[in-house]
This record gives C-alpha cells, structure tokens and sequence, in this order.
C-alpha cells in the first residue's frame, strides 16, 4: 500500500469494508439456512471500491448501484438494520419489503437504487447529474456498475451524455472479471474499459481495486475534478468476486486456484496489514469485527422477529392517478 | 374560446407550464428545430438549450436520464418523435420509470411525461405508425392519455406534467393540425374523465385519439340508417372512465369500441371485456387487422378502421343482435 | 410415456433438433454453463460453442444477430434468460423480427425462436418476474406459444424451431422442474389447439402456462362445492384455439379466464371479450391487480392468483349469473 | 484524385453515382409533385460511398443499409424499376408495395434492406455474417449507417459482437455531418467514431467520401482483409447531405453557405474530372447522364401507370402460422 493514507481514515475504511463483509457473509448464511427469500448478489472480495469512493462523496451527492448493490448501500452510510428487514422482506426495511435486495434503497442518503437490469443505473445516474446541473445544485453522482455492462448499449449512450453536457459524474467500473458464469474477456472485444471511456470523452484512470487507500485516493482526484465542472470520470477498479454470481450459484465454473489466488489478495487483510504499519493494534480491529458482527447478529435477530407488510401494502406506492384498487380477499 | 390547432395548443400549453414551473424541461432530438411535428416550435429561442435540450440519437437515454432526473426533483418531459421509437427504450420506461416508486416502497417518485406521437400519419408504414396503447396500459405504474381533440391537447399536457406519476402521453399524428374551438390550452384537464361527443340510444360507440373523430363520422352514417349513436371519447386511457362508459350502456344496450390498434389484444379488448363482466351487454369491437402497417395507399385504405367501416360493423352487430 | 421434467424435455427435444439440423444454433448469456434454469445443461459439449453461443450482455445485440441470421437462412434460438430483458430487445423483436418479411414483401423470413422464461419465480421481485404475453399477440408477425406441463415442453419447442416464423415461447419458470408423464417430447406439436385438461358442465375455465396448475386446483376445489368446471389450457396464445373455447362455452354457458399477469388489459380481455361478442354468454376474468411484483412473500401471496383466488372468483361469478 | 484507378472501373462508378443522383433528384420531384406517397430519404451529394464500396462486393456478399437506402441498393445493382414501383406503391414494386422508400430490399442481390430506425441494420448486418461463418460461407458483409447512429447502442454492441466473433463485416459510417436537422458534432462526445470502433476492437481508416477511386480503392482493402477472415473494419467516410433530411425538410437549418461550399465538392463532377484526364471524352459523359435520363423518366412512367396492389394483399406475407384472416368488406 503505497499511497499516504492518514490512521483515522484508513480505520474507517477498515469498520466500512468489515461491515460489508459482515453483511454479506451473514446474508449469505442466511440464504443457505432458507431463511431470507429471493437470491442475493454478493460483493464479499470487492469492499474496498465501494469503500474508498463513498469516503469522498459529500451529503448531498447521489450514487446509482447495480444487482450487486449491498456495499455501495453500506459504503455510503445505509441503515443495516433497514437493509437486514429489506432483505427478510419484512415491515421496516428500507423498500418497505417491496423491494428486496436488487432493489435496496435509500434516498435519505441520495443512493437511487440496486437495480435488477445490468446497466440499467448508468442513465439514472446520469439524469440524477443532469437534474443537477439544471437545478445549479452542486452535486456528484457516483455510478457503479460491473464490467460486463460495458457491452450493453445504454454504456455508450449514457458515457457519451454525460460527456456532450459535461455533467457530475463519476463512473466507476468494478472489473471482477466475471459477467455472471462467463469471463468477461471472452465477451469484449477491444484494447478495454478505459479506451472505451475516452472513446466516449470520459478520461479514465485504473486502480487497484482491492487497495482501499489507492481508490480512496484516485477518487478522491476525480471527485474533486468532477465537482469542479471539469465533466464525467470514470474509475476503472479491478478487483475479484470471491462468491459465486447469486447465492444460489456454487461458482463451480471457475478455477479453484483461480478463487484461491484472489483470496490472498483480500482488500480487509491489506488494510488490516497497513494499518498495523500506522501502529494499530490487531486488538483495536479484532473489536472493530466484534463490533460489527454483533451489529449484524442484532440487526438479524430483529428482522427475523418484525412483521410481514400488511397485505393491503400490496396496493400502495404504485401511482397516484389511476391507482390499484384492492381485490376483494379470496 | 378561439379556434387553434392541436398543436398550438399543445406549444402554449407546454410553455406556460415551463414558465410556471422552472424544474421543467423538455429532452429529445432535433427539439430545437421545433421537433417533426413543430410541436416545439419557438421554445429553445425561449427557454434555452438548457431546458429544451437537444439530445443525441440515444433512446434508451433519453429515457433513462429522463427517470434519473425525475426521482432527483427535475419534470422532464420526453419527447419519443414517433411511438415506434419507444421501442428502443422499453427497460427505461417499463422496468424503470413505471416500477422504481414501488420498488423503493415508495421512497422516489418519477413524475415525468413521455409523448409518443402515434398512429397512421402520411404513409409512412410499419415502423412509423403503430398503435401500442394496449401496452402501456397493461403497465402497473404508468397513467395513459390519449387527447382526441383540439380542445383536450393543451389540457391534457399541462394534466400530464403537474402528474407526480410518470405519464404516456398519445398524441395522433394526424390531429396535430386539425383546428377546433378550444377554452384556456393551459387549464389542466381533470385525468379520467370521459367525453360526451355526441348522444344517441340505440349504440354505444366508444373511441379515442384519432378514432373520435371516425366514430363520430360512423354516428353520422348511422344516422343516416336510422340508428342513434352515442359517441364517448376516452380522454384517458388509464385510468379509464369505465362509470360513464357503463352508465351509456346501460341506456343504450349495445357496445362497440372502436380502435385504429390492431384489434386482437388491442385496449378495446379491456373494454369490451369489462362491459360484458358487468353488465351482460351486447359487446363487439373493431380494429385493424393483425398485419404490419403497409405503405401502399391502396393497402392503407384497406387497413384503417374508417367511418364507413365503423359504421358498417354497428350496423351488422346491431342487426345481429336486436 | 416416461416421467420427466419439463426442463429435461426441453434439453431432448432442443438438441434432437440441432442435431436434426445444423442450420440451428441457440444464442444467449451463460449458455455454456447450462443457462439460468439449466436448459442448456450439455449442450455446449455436444454441439460446441459456435452453435451454443455464449454471449456478451447485449439484449440488442442478442435479438438483432439472430433477426439478420435467421434472414440469411439460419435457425436461432435465442434465449432471454428472463422475459423481463426483452425488454432491452424490444425494437429488435417488434419492430424487425415480426415486420421485416411484410415490409419486404415476402422477400424474407425470419424464422427465430424467443425463448422467455416468464412468470413468478423465487420471489424475484418487480424486474424479474413478470408476464407479457398480453404484448407479443397484440403484435402482427409474431406467433406466441406458452406451454402448461411437461407433457408439451419439448414439443411446442420443436414446433416453434421448425415454424418459419418468429416464435415467441413463454416458459414459466415455475413449471421448469416439475415432473409429468411425457411422450416423446421431440414430436412437434400441432401449434394452435387447445387442450382439455379437465372436462366439466357448469363453467370453462381457461388458462395457460403456469395458471394451468392453478385452474386444475381451483377446478378441484370448485368440485367440493358441488361445481363443475371445465379446464382448458390454451398452450398456444396466437393463434389461439378460439373454436375449442367456444364450444365448451356452448355447453357450459359460463366463462372465466384465469391468468398470472396483470389482468388489466390482458391477454384475458382477448378472450373474455371475443366469447361475449361471438355468444352472448357470461364471461368473467381473473389477473393480477395492476401493481408491480412485490418482493417481500407475504405481498407475493396477496398478489398471486393462485387456485384458491380463482375458485373463489368463479364461485361468486356464478352465484351472480344462475 | 490521387488514387490510381482505370479507366473501366472509373466509369462505372460515374455511371452508377449518375444513376443514384437521378433517382434521388427524380424522388424529390416527384415527392414535390406530390405524385408519391409517404416521404424519401435523399442521398445526393453522398453518391461515391455506396458506388465504392459495392463495386468491392462479391455476388454472394449482402449489405445492410440506412433510411437513406436508395443509392445503396443502386449501387449494388437493385432493379431501378422495381424500386420507383415501390416509391408509388405499386404492385411490381421491390417489397409489392409494402414497405415503401423506406423499407426498400431486394434479397435476389443481397441487399437485407433500408431500415426505419437508426441504427438497426448493424446487428442485422451482424447477424448475417454470423449465419454466413456458421454456415462456412465465404461471404462478406456491408453495413451502412450514419455518423448520428454511433449514439445509439446497438452500435456497441454491434461492433462488440463482430469483433469478438471475427465476423466478416464491412461497417460503412456515412458521416455527412448531420442527424436529421442537429448537427452530429453538438451530440456526439470524445475523439470522433474512428477512436469508438478501435475502443470497440473493430480497426478503423478514414476516407474522403466524395472521392469515388478512394472510397473504392480503400473499400477494396477493407473488404479484403474483411474476406481474408481478419475480422470486422470500419471505414469512415466523410460527406455532405445536400438536401433536407428528407423531402419533407427543406433544410433552413443550415447556413446555405454550408451547403453551397459542399455542393462545390460534387462527387459526380470530381469523377468526370478525372475522366477527363484519363481521357474521357465529355460527350461520353453526357451520354451516360442522359442515358440515365431516360432510364428514369421510362420507370416513373411505368410505375405511375402501374396498378395499386389488389386489397387483399394487406394480408398477405404475415406469417404462416396464425395467418390473419380477411375482414368482410365494410
Ligand atoms: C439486461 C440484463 N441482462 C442480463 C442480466 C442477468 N445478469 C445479472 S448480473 C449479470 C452479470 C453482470 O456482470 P457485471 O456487470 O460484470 O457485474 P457483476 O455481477 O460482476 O458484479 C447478468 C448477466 C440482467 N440482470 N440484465
Ligand atoms: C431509433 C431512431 N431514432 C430516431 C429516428 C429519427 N431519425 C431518422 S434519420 C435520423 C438522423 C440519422 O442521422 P444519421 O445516422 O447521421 O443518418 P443520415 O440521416 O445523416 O443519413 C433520425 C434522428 C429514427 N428513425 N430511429
Ligand atoms: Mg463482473
Ligand atoms: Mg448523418
């Protein structure tokens, strides 16, 4: 870890990626033990994008997410418990149980939204910018999305608006290499992500992205080049998924040397292992893992324990105009 | 009142808006030319680039950065040039706009207005022509206006963009010249409620958009023949005004829906089959043939669901059935 | 006659035809590892990967490659993943693939498969589990087929290879793993004929897909209560067998229409709305509320209509009408 | 004209651009004239790029083309007639009067057909080159498009796919500056469409797209290499719209000094230019344009004489499965 990275920071960075961690370890337990419905996408080996992004986000900015979208939620500052309840589908969870894990929001915190359609945030994200910019607000809009949805059209569409209206984006490209079961690679043509962002007028940098100081530190330059009216980045971040594509998935398609090898390089360790450089004592961040997982085990018992959503919820948050009427009960 | 085109109305009605309402704007291609049917007409001179944008050809983002912007406090207003074009950005609107409120259990709103210029318009065939509001209203989510006169085109625009839920608005090609008698353009239209056209006893004739006017033309037929039909103009297709719809029935005994659509799974279909649900009425329909739109005059002629063709099929249902 | 999934089936029946024919070759994401619900499983190995295409995340690109292939003497079979990506893929299958031989004037044909799997599944939420099959029939061009047991998953796939037309196949994900008694499930079916599923004398019951299961439960529970309802599954959506559902109307004078999707203006008001114009008799329909899919299991079960739904909405439908 | 070019081959393709800006001239007359149906899309001024590029393909070879199809049927040899039937929409026209100027094809010489909507013809194209490497036929694919089409994405994944694939694709970007009445540049971010198909994998050249033995010499180098099995290429070509975007627009939009400066690099004239120093008499000229003449004052006679198709042939040509049924005359 060769950036500077001052010991306060580079802590928060380590309770942020050990609470993904934990969220996703946990969610994924629970969906072994049938315990939560639905699949859910996770980003356990990829804490440290979301991680040192959100770091350099100020309140008022917005962020779009994918399927994958529990860290960026985390990262940004998203209720747990609310998130927890989401994923059981219960009462209280951040989408009243609507929407469930690919679907997780929170706009108290400007992030608009998981979203189920691969690609599908890079034009809300980019609208989100252009409501910006319309309305003189000064706001960032970070925009995450995976590396096979470089090969859907609203990619070119989307880099390319934000580029002619020179809007307040930052794209950031977490390049785990896979596009569900198949390598990316043998999907994409090209010489890469990043020349198909300059292609599209997006200046591009690649990082590290198991390095949290270093994506702290890059976004950090482009967040500050984007809020000063210099137009879109985008931040290429390689990085690995150490889970199979769902929690349904085994992920046995893939070279065990192959998840083996991107074990070791693990964002949490790397961090851990720098900061015990900065003098940090292994005991501070075994508290800082205790910590978190009796956050998780409390925000787990809770949610197990809340209420479904009232049928007639069913019904509500469709529509102003025209909206569902409630079938008489069967 | 004062005597004014469809699209006139819809240019004062979009403006007055825009000058009411500053988080207004408008997106979608060669706008600043005043778009293909100059419903844009002097607006960028007016409000600037800025808010009457010029966008790439990229309609999967002129949508989607429509619905970003909406949940972020923008009113944009999307303009699709023909309805076909829709087609390119069908995630955005259907996955996306009509969904997100729900999905977020009601955390967002995306009030935003999409016009889709729809229907048979100078013989410009099947990628340029359709009729899909059968779709949009299937879409839980999305509200669905089909102004059928001079009159309603402002209102229902101005109704369209106060919405805080996202709107299809159907405009018909080929009533953006027709002229009428129209009130204040930019006094916003109360959203479902149907419109009496025109009274009669022996028929309901139910239509929207461009078929009003035909229907209209088939009770003049009809007339003609001795039989008396009543013409009611949907205004809005979701919500529906199924009371007034229901209550013409009731007097009249008989239902015909009339649709420029293709008939079969057409919106008519939704209407015929909830009269017979509840009333046990003599029902039918009548739409276009399930075929591509032609180019040829000559096949154009024998596609459109026309007066005389309205006409002739009240006649035969009314024989059958009385 | 042996028992088999109706996943398996679809396996044999797909690749008895792609080694039938060469011409054929299936694109798609994932393909190679068996595709989401494992159609696929084994099927790389056997034909390699330039006839089982795994491809990049391009919907586009995915429906347009095989739109220009199967006009150059290919046979596709495209796959989806889920009907609810289509809708990356709308201009391309509407707006190409179902017009193209028109607007040539039968210069062309456009000979594809579009696989979608369609319908409820694992509480997958707004954008993964929705029915559209109301769209694809209300679209000129397009045949649309929607296999209800395992019996006819292979067959309607390899009716649909073989048809010259672009076939949409609508295959719930609900019934991919359920076991039935199956013939040879490589023998192409005959496309557009209903099939009865149970006989009955009071009410018609017609259904499809996965609300077949439903219709047969609901028929069930109608039968303790001394109804007797008559289950059709209409397998094939367009053509649809318009002759069988009338004649069980003749004998039982009562019609309900059982589907998954939003009832609103759906597939079912087609059916509802041409039996009551062709007899006068009483039709009735019974969808989904017209909201987006919810996640959470306890919105998923008011949402759903399940057999218990539709038993109860024919019970009342006839104490209204005998 | 720099490019060396024989005396033959030069001719021909002044014949071919003298046929195509006949046609056009002739469709805008008689749109004018109110004596065809619907609108045309008009290619005068960008006659060299399809007179070029189709003189590289081979009899088995096809083509894909734009809204502005005429001059690219033309050029491959599409049977004039039958295309002025299809403007009036007459029975003998190219679709029988179905698709009309815009939907313009004729499978007998390869040509898929004009499309519609922008950019729809590229993974049609694609599709063809497909089915032909699957079926191990040696045929090479031209894909013609605007320079407005490379905003929308089905031009990423078009040319992601070919790429990827090797397919034997020819794309031909006609980028006459213009989409409809916006100028490209206005929306259209990075730095320009040669660097976005090179980020997309597919190698790109620039050609000036007035000059007929460029584009053809150039064309015939792509096409080669194309046919060699080396993958998709990208020729760009540089031209100007002399009309509106279509018969309907008469273009006051542009500065007329624009057009009247592009109207002076006239592909035509440039040809019999050098016609002239390969000897070329311009009397030989003369004969060819009034041949050509003649050939479409013969076709507009035919065709407006022609009888409409019958009625029921609006059913016709559907489907064969679930046919519709004819309705009784009203
Ligand atoms: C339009 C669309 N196509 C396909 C899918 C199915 N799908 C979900 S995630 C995924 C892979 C996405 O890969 P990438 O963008 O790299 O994100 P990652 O999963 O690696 O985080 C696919 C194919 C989808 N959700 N949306
Ligand atoms: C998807 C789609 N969007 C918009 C249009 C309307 N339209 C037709 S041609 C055109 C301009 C195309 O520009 P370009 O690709 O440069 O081709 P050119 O007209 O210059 O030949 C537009 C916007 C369309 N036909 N299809
Ligand atoms: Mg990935
Ligand atoms: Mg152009």
């Amino acid at each position: 870890m060769a950036t500077q990275i001052g010991r306060e920071r580079l802590l928060a960075h380590f309770r942020t990626m050990a609470r993904i961690r934990a969220f996703e370890e946990t969610a994924e337990r629970l969906y072994n033990e049938k315990r939560i419905p639905g699949f859910v996408h996770l980003s356990s080996g990829q804490e440290a994008i979301p991680a040192g992004v959100c770091a350099n986000l100020a309140a008022e900015d917005r962020l779009t997410s994918t399927h994958r979208g529990h860290g960026h939620t985390i990262a940004r500052g998203g209720d747990i418990q609310a998130m927890m309840l989401e994923l059981f589908g219960r009462q209280g969870g951040s989408c009243g149980g609507k929407g469930g894990s690919m679907h997780i929001a929170d706009m108290r915190i400007g992030m608009l939204g998981a979203n189920g359609v691969v690609a599908a945030g890079l034009p809300i994200a980019v609208g989100a910018a252009h409501a910006a910019k319309l309305a003189g607000e000064p706001r960032v809009v970070a925009c995450f999305f995976g590396d096979g949805a470089v090969n859907r059209g609203p990619f070119l569409e989307s880099l390319n608006w934000a580029a002619v209206h020179r809007l307040p984006v930052l794209f950031v490209c977490e390049d785990n290499r896979w596009s569900a079961t198949t390598p990316t690679r043998l999907t994409t043509a090209g010489p890469g992500i990043a020349a198909r962002a300059e292609a599209l007028g997006v200046p591009a940098c690649a990082v590290d992205g198991n390095d949290v100081a270093a994506v702290d530190y890059l976004a950090g330059e482009l967040v500050a080049s984007v809020r000063a009216g210099g137009g879109p980045r985008l931040l290429l971040a390689a990085t690995y998924r150490w889970s199979g594509h769902t929690s349904a998935d085994a992920g046995a398609y893939r070279d065990p040397a192959e998840v083996a090898r991107a074990k070791t390089d693990d964002p949490l360790r790397r961090a851990a292992r720098a900061l015990g450089g900065l003098g940090v004592a292994a005991e501070e961040l075994a508290a800082i893992e205790s910590d978190v997982a009796a956050e998780l085990a409390h925000a787990v018992q809770l949610a197990e324990r809340a209420p479904f959503p009232d049928p007639a919820a069913l019904y509500t948050d469709v529509q102003d105009i025209g909206a569902p009427t409630a079938r008489v009960p069967a | 009142m004062s005597r004014m085109s469809f699209v006139e109305a819809t240019r004062q009605a979009l403006a007055a808006e825009m000058r009411r309402d500053g988080r207004i704007f408008v997106l979608g291609e060669d706008l600043g030319r005043g778009g293909v049917f100059q419903q844009y007409r002097g607006l960028q001179a007016e409000f600037g680039p800025a808010r009457v944008v010029d966008t790439p050809i990229s309609e999967s983002a002129i949508m989607g950065v429509a619905v970003g912007a909406a949940m972020c406090g923008a009113r944009p207003v999307v303009e699709m040039r023909y309805l076909d074009f829709t087609l390119c950005a069908v995630d955005e609107l259907v996955n996306q706009a009509a969904k997100l409120r729900y999905m977020l259990g009601g955390q967002a709103r995306v009030p935003m207005v999409v016009r889709q210029p729809i229907g048979l318009w100078a013989n410009c065939a099947a990628q340029h022509s359709q009729s899909l509001e059968a779709w949009w209203v299937h879409v839980p989510g999305l509200v669905v206006l089909c102004p059928g006169d001079p009159a309603d085109a402002g209102p229902m625009l101005a109704a369209a963009i106060r919405a805080d839920d996202p709107v299809v608005l159907l405009e018909y090609k080929e009533l953006f010249p027709v002229e009428g008698e129209v009130g204040d353009p930019t006094l916003p239209a109360e959203i479902g409620r149907a419109r009496l056209v025109r009274p009669g006893s022996d028929l309901t004739l139910v239509a929207w958009g461009g078929s009003v006017r035909e229907a209209a033309g088939a009770a003049e037929l009809l007339a003609a023949r001795g039989i008396s039909a009543e013409v009611i103009d949907l205004r809005s297709l979701w919500p529906w005004d199924s009371a007034a719809v229901l209550a013409s029935v009731a007097r009249t005994g008989h239902l015909l829906v009339a649709q420029e659509a293709t008939e079969v799974a057409g919106f008519g279909a939704e209407i015929a089959a909830l009269v017979a649900e509840e009333t046990g009425a003599r029902v039918a329909r009548i739409g276009a043939p399930r075929t591509p739109i032609p180019f040829s005059p000559a096949l154009e002629a024998a596609y459109r669901v026309d007066a005389a063709r309205i006409a002739a099929r009240a006649a035969a249902f009314l024989a059958r059935h009385r």
